[in-house]
């Protein structure tokens, strides 16, 4: 046992934890009752596809992926559930039709895609590069991504201008 | 440099008067009209800069954008809706006096997401752009006020947006990874070597739901009824009419991938065009709101549009393109009766318009060929978007798939006989007062009388502009 | 383990654990938990992608990027809109809002 | 146009066939309102017809040949009809009747419709019926003959139906029309076979037709018995006998006109008219002489019970015609027109006298009439009395000689059943027309005087008795009662006449009348006389027993036989069947059945396919739940099929 | 609009236009001022008639073949134009429309009630009507054809009478549910043909193999049959006669029924000669059925519109049967019959709706002794009556002997099958005639004025036309066989 192979060995255990926990994460947040662990669960699933990101070679996206989903994302979503303050509180009982139909809706959803991609013949392309830098990546959105760049810019504006006054005026309102 | 600047030049003319709504919004106070009006202006400017910008070609951001006869045909459309929904935004009492400005200010914001979105010839640049479109009309969708009622439409229409957008997005990595590249024109060479692949087409049917959502076609319609009915008279008629546009553009866009050598999508669109003209029509069959009604009739004309593109050709294309144009025009005619009617905003019953040839001839005129139009009526240009559709689809060997449109259409044409009859023949349970009908209107209800039946009987240069547009797709 | 069908499979699950969040739960915000999960999965998607087969490995990046920005704002939209339904309807149960049918 | 003026006789038949429509026309779109006028008009316009007619008579005898106009009317494809006249001997002998009855009867018309409020109506529509009449007569193609055939069907239903406030004229006018039509339909069949198969519908083509062999039998006799199918509508021979006796209830001067003397005789006209394409069919002769024989039988045993004097007239027309067809049949061409010429005179006379007594006495019930002092109205009575004579076959009055040539006619043929036949006819006919002037004359116990004068002041006619409007009536009558004197002395100039240019005709007739020939007849030639005279002259001395003498029973020997007397008084109960047949085969059953069906099946099944619709639409409303995420579930479901669907 | 093709002054589109600039003309008048109305419809409708009468006598029928033809390309790409000609099938259905035109609009001289949007709507409808008459380009006439049916709805719905929305709405839907044929299938017809022409005669010269003739004429027959009331899609004719107003029932069932046969005629017959070989037993089945069952439906109705309705049901059946003959004498005959029964159901109708008008009742036991009160408005209706029972020197009568010898020709069995709706047809019409008009004086109307003879002109018209044209066949039938041997021979 060499150490190359333990090291393969250990990173993929690694890997699988990672997947571990974003399962685990995600099912929790689909499938717990109380809203405010959904949450942890979410937190707990994307902290899991950062690490999965990691093994996908870009730490930046991972980073980012933290930063803005687990850091952001989910703190906003507390927020907002407590804003709502007693809801966290209810717990409908579960009706189980309505589930399993989801379940199997979805899970053709998935036999469907996991299909798709184990009976695809995937082509790499010819010519690939091994640049994943983000010194590129910022190169990227200046140049082939410029309008993209903007245009994230203009979504982030409307969903501030958004979130006020749908948020705000209803308050208002309903007062 | 300035070349270019024109080329974008309809785009940049909107940001900057989506910025100036921007800044308005930040103001206290301010006059409805006065917006109304400014708007109006601004409107009328855009259109006319995108009608002189109709003619340029180019590519732009490092050929992420494409300007070409088919965007330019669409903007025009996409602005032209804009401009008629602004107009008919003089009675906007269905959204609180003080959102007014940050209504223009997201109207103008979804018409050049839009504009964009059917410029764009790179898949992010797709999803960005319409993502953007998507979400300024969920937050114009529940601005309307006093209307308890209506309150869940608002995040029913969110919910079906973004579960329809992530389907997409997954469609578009798939899609990705096949092709191993964004840019369409890359996308166009090399996805038909790849059609005996499951990814390609599986990717190409999740990436149009986005689409399909946007268009209303079954069964990414849900949203379609409740929004019509829950969403302020003028955010339907803009749902309804400018946001139809810009799906219709991106299905075609997309649907041109396979280069018409894919029975499976053919299939695939065959059945979806079907159920939603059925669905569509046999539904309405039942509504007694107006805008409900129209939402089901939408659903319907979006099954017809699919007819002329499942063809997967560019008499098909050219068709749908036609038939998108013609739908804009009747549909607002209709939409505009409506909000003129339901001046204070609120939703039109067909009782409610019982008595209207007589309170206002004029506006009951528009109506009827509105309606007559939707119904596919010759000489109408909802008639020859019709009679093109088919022919395309009876030319590519689908004559059964014409006999069911027209059938559908005879359904179809019972519901719009009863908005018909309401408006000429019931008598009113209490006498409304005349509906006053400002000059401009007048000239407006002319116009779109007069356009549709232009539309339907003049259409050589139309067609001609059309089969052009479609032949730029490619 | 590293291949790219593990990834495929793993952003398969995520978004179909998503869509049964979507079509099961009745709290709103659980529902927008589950749209996230969705929104993963493509992305990981993308990141498979852009790992395995793309001639240019930032092109995921940039996209996944995207994505997340996007996320936020729509994250930003809907609780708005939640919370507006909140205050008119004082319930963010989605089995109440079921006023406009038929 | 020139042409109508260069030729007299083609100018004297546009004018005499033209100007009752002309008259038929102004009446009817401008004098209207004044009755005066419209009788001056009609009556100058078939007077004028009647002159052109006579003109016409005596230019045909004094030529060799028949003239023929013909003008191209209608083409269509191969098929050229033309418009045209034929006047052959035939044809204008027909026209000479039909003119000169119509005269007549429109002349007593104004004495007999004086005061009517449809007055101009009436005098429009006679005019009409000659018009049509004379056109039918002298038409010179058989499309054309049929043409005016309908129309005169028209007039008749148009006349029947003349007091149409009454529920059973107009009824009687619905019976004429239809039943007509039933044999029309096989008429015009016949027509288009002709058509098809001939191609030529000239009268004379068609007559010579046979003699060139250019035409199967079958097809002779399939085209031939359609043709009579016409003939069996028109002159209402069995089974369409009923028609006629209801048609009584037009006014009497119509009943003269048209239901006895020239419009039900056009059966027999068209009989005769095309005889030689008729006798090219033995098969198509041997069924019009057993129908003819049953008809003349039928009629014969009805007008036995009835006590109408229109009706008793109505069956003894029918049965004459029954006896004209068989001896058409039986090969008699001569005897056929003779006795259609004869009858139309005496059979005329008989109903202007029967109108005279009905304007009299308001009742069509010859007891009433009777015991009302029918005697006393000495000039119809004697005239009445003319005519019956003459319809018994009593010498030498014209009826006489016509039977006699039918009888011979009949001897002829191998099977002597005809001849019996033709005689217990002539014997029953002699039976009916004296019970019915016995009655006149002798009503059972006496006249009731003051009563019918009482009758007579009270409607205030008698001042008219000797006025203009009952010489208008009593003129005609006696011209008529003259020329049925007179007519049977002129059988042979008459038959010369006839005979004259048709080749076709006569070998026709000879070679029909072959079989007979043969054998030299059934009985002698003296014999045939005597028996004749002694058929009518039984026949009027039973009646005489029963009705005449004094103390007679006025029962008849019928009514010792109730089952019969019921059977002959119902018409053999063939009213009762057409009723059966039209009440529970059209109405209640296929009308009835085709309603429901088409109210339930066929607009019920476009209304049904027009609900399910909706109900789709219902049922599929349920898909749009308000419930967002059942919503949601099957656009996931049909997304994730699509993708299996594409996977395998 | 390039390649024109034109000899003179385009007089077709002139007849054409002279609707649409009455409708329009119309619609720039004040509703109130209804007598302005009608004298501005009265005179466009004169225009028309003169103008037809004009192309009428100046049609040239030893010529034969399409006269008068304007050509020119409309849109390029798809390949239609504004095609428009006359020959001996179209003419006499455009002296049909001016003259039913002409009287409909005199008749309804009394109409109050919105009359504007009566009157316009009307010139819609028979510019519908001029159009699908006089082009000849399969987009065209499927564009006139569906734009003479729909103002059918409001005519009926507004001015209607007996369940008129239910009569509206069926009629309407039941109608444009045909064209859901015949639209794919002129379609098709295009696309088969190489998808460059609608030219009607372009196609034919092109030519359609055996499988598509079957296909395109079951189509074009089935659509087109149901404007044409071919049994057993029938049913919408007695409800929609029933709920319509006069005027509208004289051109709807006066002009507008033809248009079906003229289409199965026109198009599907043109195109498609082998396909009508193919069918041509089933056509005349139905049609044969649908003389005899029209008939003895007709016997059991008791309202008289209804009575017509079926009469009409039973009358196009001829047409149909003289269609399914594929001869010379056969479409001369059913050409005729459209002619003929196209008058005659507009003084039918003219006659009932006058007495309509002025009893408010149409149901045959609450009139009877007609005659006595209204004896001009009884004598229209029994003269109409005596045409459809097709009594000789009548137009009609020509027409039905044409197709019955057509017919006993080549369907022997349902030819004489159809000879015996003749009896039923007469047993059917008198018992009407005898119901409504004859039998006592009716007190509860004994009030009522008869037809005045300013009203009275039109229906005189009718008749006059009836009776011409049963005097003098010659006219109308040289004009009609100049069209019909050439197109047998094309068979």
């Amino acid at each position: 046992m060499d150490t190359s192979s333990s090291l393969t060995a250990l990173a993929q255990a690694a890997f699988w934890i990672t997947i571990g926990f974003t399962m685990t994460g995600a099912c929790i947040a689909v499938f717990a009752r109380n809203i405010l662990y959904n949450v942890l669960g979410l937190a707990l699933a994307l902290t899991g596809v950062a690490g999965v990101y990691l093994f996908l070679g870009s730490l930046f996206i991972a980073l980012m992926q933290l930063l803005i989903y687990v850091g952001a994302i989910c703190i906003a979503i507390v927020f907002a559930i407590m804003l709502s303050r007693p809801l966290h509180l209810e717990t409908p009982p579960r009706a189980m039709p309505k589930v399993v139909m989801a379940v199997a809706a979805s899970a053709v959803f998935f036999v469907g895609l996991a299909g798709v991609a184990l009976k695809t013949n995937w082509v790499p392309a010819i010519e690939r590069s091994t640049d994943f830098s983000v010194v590129t990546i910022g190169h990227m959105f200046l140049t082939r991504y410029e309008l993209v760049f903007e245009v994230i810019s203009l979504v982030l504006l409307v969903a501030i201008i958004g979130a006020i006054i749908t948020a705000g005026f209803s308050r208002r309102l309903s007062s | 440099m300035m070349n270019d600047f024109i080329l974008f030049l309809p785009e940049f003319y909107f940001t900057i008067a989506a910025l100036i709504y921007f800044g308005l919004s930040l103001k206290k106070t301010s006059e409805p009209w006065a917006l109304q009006k400014w708007a109006l202006t601004l409107a009328g400017i855009g259109l006319i800069v995108t009608v002189a910008a109709s003619r340029q070609h180019g590519m732009l951001f490092f050929d992420c954008y494409r300007v070409d006869l088919f965007s330019q045909v669409f903007k025009v459309l996409l602005a032209m809706g804009t401009f008629w929904v602004i107009f008919s935004s003089s009675e906007l009492k269905g959204i609180d006096g003080r959102q007014h400005a940050e209504y223009y200010f997201l109207m103008f914001i979804c018409t050049l997401a839009m504009m964009m979105l059917v410029s764009s010839v790179e898949l992010l640049t797709i999803y960005v752009a319409i993502e953007l479109s998507s979400y300024s009309l969920y937050l114009m969708v529940p601005m309307r006020r006093n209307a308890d009622e209506f309150s869940e439409t608002g995040v029913k229409y969110f919910m079906i947006g973004v579960t329809a957008s992530a389907m997409m997005l997954f469609g578009i990595s798939l899609l990705f990874g096949a092709t191993n590249t964004t840019y369409v024109s890359q996308i166009v060479v090399k996805l038909p070597a790849l059609l005996g692949q499951p990814v390609a087409i599986v990717g190409l049917v999740l990436s149009l739901a986005g689409f399909f959502f946007k268009l209303a076609v079954f069964p990414f319609h849900i949203w379609a009824p409740d929004v019509y009915q829950g969403s302020a008279n003028q955010v339907t008629a803009y749902i309804a009419t400018a946001s139809k546009m810009a799906a219709a553009a991106l299905i075609i866009r997309f649907t041109g991938f396979s280069m018409g050598a894919s029975p499976a999508l053919a299939n695939f669109l065959v059945v979806l065009c079907v159920l939603s003209m059925t669905f569509g029509n046999l539904v309405a069959l039942i509504q007694k709101d107006i805008k409900r009604l129209l939402a089901y009739s939408s659903i319907a004309h979006a099954g017809y549009m699919l007819m002329g593109i499942l063809a997967l050709g560019e008499r098909g294309y050219a068709a749908a393109i036609y038939y998108a144009m013609a739908y804009l025009v009747m549909n607002y005619a209709c939409f505009m009766v409506i909000m003129k009617i339901a001046d204070d905003g609120h939703n039109l019953q067909i009782k409610e318009l019982a008595g209207l040839h007589k309170r206002s001839p004029l506006l009951a005129m528009t109506l009827m060929m509105g309606l007559f139009g939707l119904a596919g009526i010759p000489p109408t240009a909802g008639f020859t978007g019709k009679f093109l559709v088919f022919a395309a689809a009876v030319e590519k060997g689908y004559l059964w798939l014409a006999i069911v449109g027209m059938i559908n259409a005879t359904i179809s044409l019972y519901y719009y006989l009863i908005v018909i009859k309401a408006a000429y023949l019931l008598k009113p349970v209490e006498e409304f007062p005349a509906i006053r009908v400002d000059g401009m209107t007048r000239a407006m209800s002319l116009v779109l009388v007069g356009l549709m039946v232009y539309l339907g009987l003049f259409f050589n240069q139309f067609m001609d502009l059309t089969e052009a547009a479609a032949k730029s797709l490619f | 383990m590293n291949s790219l069908n593990t990834y495929l499979i793993i952003s398969a699950f995520l978004f179909s654990i998503g869509l049964v969040g979507v079509l099961q739960r009745r709290n709103l915000i659980g529902m927008l938990i589950s749209v996230e999960l969705m929104l993963n999965g493509a992305s990981l998607n993308f990141m498979a992608f852009n790992r395995f087969l793309a001639p240019e490995p930032v092109v995921g990046q940039v996209i996944a990027l995207a994505i997340m920005g996007l996320a936020a704002a729509e994250t930003a939209i809907g609780l708005s809109i939640i919370l507006a339904l909140y205050r008119k309807m004082h319930s963010i149960n989605i089995e109440q809002a079921q006023r406009l049918k038929g | 146009m020139d042409a109508i003026f260069k030729d007299p006789v083609l100018l004297a038949t546009v004018i005499g066939t033209s100007l009752p429509f002309l008259s038929m026309a102004v009446i009817l779109c401008l004098t209207r309102h004044n009755p005066m006028l419209s009788s001056r008009i009609s009556v100058t316009a078939i007077v004028v017809a009647a002159i052109c007619a006579l003109f016409n008579l005596a230019k045909v005898a004094s030529a060799s040949h028949a003239f023929r106009f013909d003008t191209a009317w209608m083409s269509s494809g191969n098929i050229h009809l033309t418009f045209g006249y034929y006047l052959d001997p035939l044809s204008a002998l027909m026209l000479t009747i039909v003119a000169v009855v119509a005269c007549l009867v429109q002349i007593y018309s104004l004495g007999y419709m004086s005061g009517d409020p449809g007055y101009s109506r009436y005098y429009a529509f006679m005019s009409l019926f000659a018009w049509a009449m004379m056109n039918m007569v002298i038409a010179s193609t058989l499309i054309q003959l049929f043409i005016f055939w309908e129309l005169v069907g028209l007039a008749s239903y148009m006349l029947i139906g003349f007091y149409y406030e009454k529920f059973s004229a107009s009824q009687a006018g619905k019976k004429a029309f239809v039943m007509t039509r039933v044999g029309d339909v096989g008429f015009f069949l016949g027509i288009i076979i002709l058509t098809l198969g001939f191609g030529n519908l000239g009268i004379p083509d068609l007559n010579s037709a046979p003699g060139t062999g250019t035409l199967t039998t079958g097809f002779i006799t399939m085209a031939a018995m359609l043709i009579f199918c016409g003939v069996v509508g028109k002159s209402a021979q069995f089974p369409l006998i009923t028609w006629l006796p209801d048609a009584m209830e037009g006014p009497t001067p119509v009943s003269a006109l048209l239901h006895s003397a020239t419009m039900v005789a056009a059966g027999v006209y068209v009989f005769s008219r095309i005889f030689p394409f008729f006798a090219a069919s033995p098969d198509a002769m041997l069924v019009a002489l057993a129908i003819g024989t049953v008809t003349m039988l039928l009629a014969s045993t009805m007008a036995m019970t009835t006590y109408d004097l229109k009706q008793v007239w109505a069956y003894s027309t029918v049965s004459q015609l029954g006896m004209m067809v068989m001896s058409l049949a039986a090969g008699g061409y001569f005897a056929g027109v003779f006795h259609l010429t004869t009858h139309a005179g005496f059979k005329a006379l008989l109903f202007l006298c029967s109108g005279i007594f009905i304007h009299e006495f308001h009742t069509n019930d010859m007891r009433v009439i009777g015991k009302q002092g029918g005697r006393r109205q000495i000039i119809p009575m004697i005239c009445i009395t003319v005519g019956a004579l003459a319809l018994s076959g009593v010498p030498p009055f014209s009826g006489f000689f016509s039977k006699e040539a039918i009888l011979a006619a009949l001897n002829a043929q191998a099977s002597p059943i005809w001849l019996f036949a033709g005689l217990f006819g002539a014997f029953l006919t002699a039976y009916y027309s004296f019970r019915l002037i016995f009655y006149l004359l002798f009503p059972k116990g006496g006249i009731e005087e003051k009563h019918a004068v009482h009758e007579m002041d009270s409607h205030g006619h008698k001042e008219e008795h000797h006025g203009g409007l009952f010489w208008a009536m009593a003129v005609p009558v006696m011209i008529l009662a003259c020329v049925t004197v007179v007519l049977g002395f002129t059988e042979h100039s008459l038959q010369g006449y006839i005979m004259a240019g048709g080749g076709a005709v006569k070998h026709a007739s000879t070679q029909a009348a072959a079989g007979g020939e043969a054998h030299g007849g059934v009985v002698g030639h003296q014999l045939l006389v005597i028996l004749g005279i002694s058929a009518g002259l039984l026949g009027i001395i039973l009646a005489w027993f029963e009705f005449g003498r004094k103390g007679a029973s006025r029962n008849g020997f019928l009514s010792y036989f109730p089952p019969v007397w019921k059977l002959f008084d119902a018409r053999w109960y063939m009213d009762a069947f057409f009723r059966w047949f039209l009440d529970t085969a059209i109405y209640s059953g296929l009308t009835n059945i085709f309603t429901r069906n088409d109210r339930r099946i066929i607009d019920g099944g476009i209304d049904g396919i027009c609900f399910f619709t909706e109900a789709g639409g219902r049922i599929f409303s349920f898909m749009q739940s308000g419930m967002l995420q059942y919503n949601l579930l099957i656009m996931v479901l049909v997304a994730g099929l699509a993708m299996l669907f594409c996977l395998v | 609009m390039t390649s024109m093709e034109m000899a003179g002054f385009p007089i077709l589109t002139a007849i054409l236009m002279s609707t649409v600039l009455g409708l329009f003309s119309i619609l720039l008048i004040p509703p109130e001022r209804t007598k302005l109305v009608k004298q501005v419809s009265m005179f466009w409708a004169t225009v028309g008639l003169i103008l037809t009468l004009w192309l009428y006598f100046n049609f040239d029928h030893n010529k034969g073949g399409l006269q008068f033809v304007e050509r020119v390309l409309w849109v390029k790409s798809l390949g239609i134009y504004w095609f428009h000609g006359v020959d001996g099938i179209n003419m006499p259905m455009l002296l049909l429309t001016a003259v039913v035109l002409f009287t409909g609009v005199w008749t309804m001289w009394e109409l109050e009630y919105r009359a504007k949007e009566f009157f316009a709507l009307m010139f819609l409808l028979v510019a519908g009507v001029y159009g699908m008459f006089l082009s000849m380009d399969l987009f065209w006439m499927f564009v006139w054809y569906d734009v003479s049916l729909f103002p059918m709805y409001p005519l009926i719905s507004i001015w209607g009478g007996t369940r008129k929305e239910y009569g509206a709405m069926k009629l309407t839907l039941y109608l444009l549910a045909g064209s859901a044929l015949i639209l794919p299938a002129i379609i098709y017809a295009w696309v088969q043909g190489g998808a460059v022409t609608f030219d009607l005669f372009e196609l034919q010269r092109i030519g359609f193999s055996l499988y598509d003739q079957k296909i395109l004429f079951v189509m074009l027959y089935l659509g087109f049959g149901i404007l044409a009331a071919v049994w057993p899609f029938h049913t919408w004719s007695p409800v929609g006669h029933v709920a319509a107003p006069t005027a509208v029932s004289m051109i709807h069932a006066g002009v507008l029924m033809k248009l079906g046969a003229y289409g199965i005629l026109r198009i599907g017959m043109t195109l498609c000669p082998q396909g009508l070989g193919y069918w041509s037993d089933l056509m005349a089945l139905l049609a044969c059925i649908g003389i005899v069952y029209g008939a003895l439906v007709g016997l059991a109705q008791t309202d008289l519109k209804y009575v017509i309705g079926y009469s009409s049901v039973s009358h196009m059946g001829i047409v149909g049967l003289g269609l399914a003959t594929m001869t010379v004498s056969g479409i001369n005959g059913a050409v005729f019959q459209m002619f003929a029964h196209g008058v005659m159901t507009a003084l039918f109708f003219s006659s009932v709706g006058y007495i309509y008008d002025k009893t408010h009742t149409k149901v045959i036991p609450e009139l009877g002794g007609m005659s006595k009160t209204m004896p001009i408005a009884s004598a229209f209706f029994i003269i109409a009556a005596l045409a459809g029972i097709g009594v000789p020197l009548m137009a009609s009568f020509w027409a039905e002997l044409l197709v019955f010898i057509a017919a006993v020709q080549v369907f022997p069995v349902g030819g004489i099958f159809a000879l015996v709706g003749l009896i039923i047809s007469a047993l059917f019409m008198l018992r009407v005639v005898q119901r409504t008009f004859y039998g006592e004086k009716n007190e509860k109307f004994a009030h009522l004025p008869d037809v005045s003879p300013f009203l009275a002109v039109p229906r005189i018209i009718l008749i006059g036309v009836i009776l011409f044209f049963g005097f003098f066949p010659k006219v109308m039938l040289d004009v009609i066989q100049s069209a019909v041997i050439p197109f047998v021979g094309s068979f």
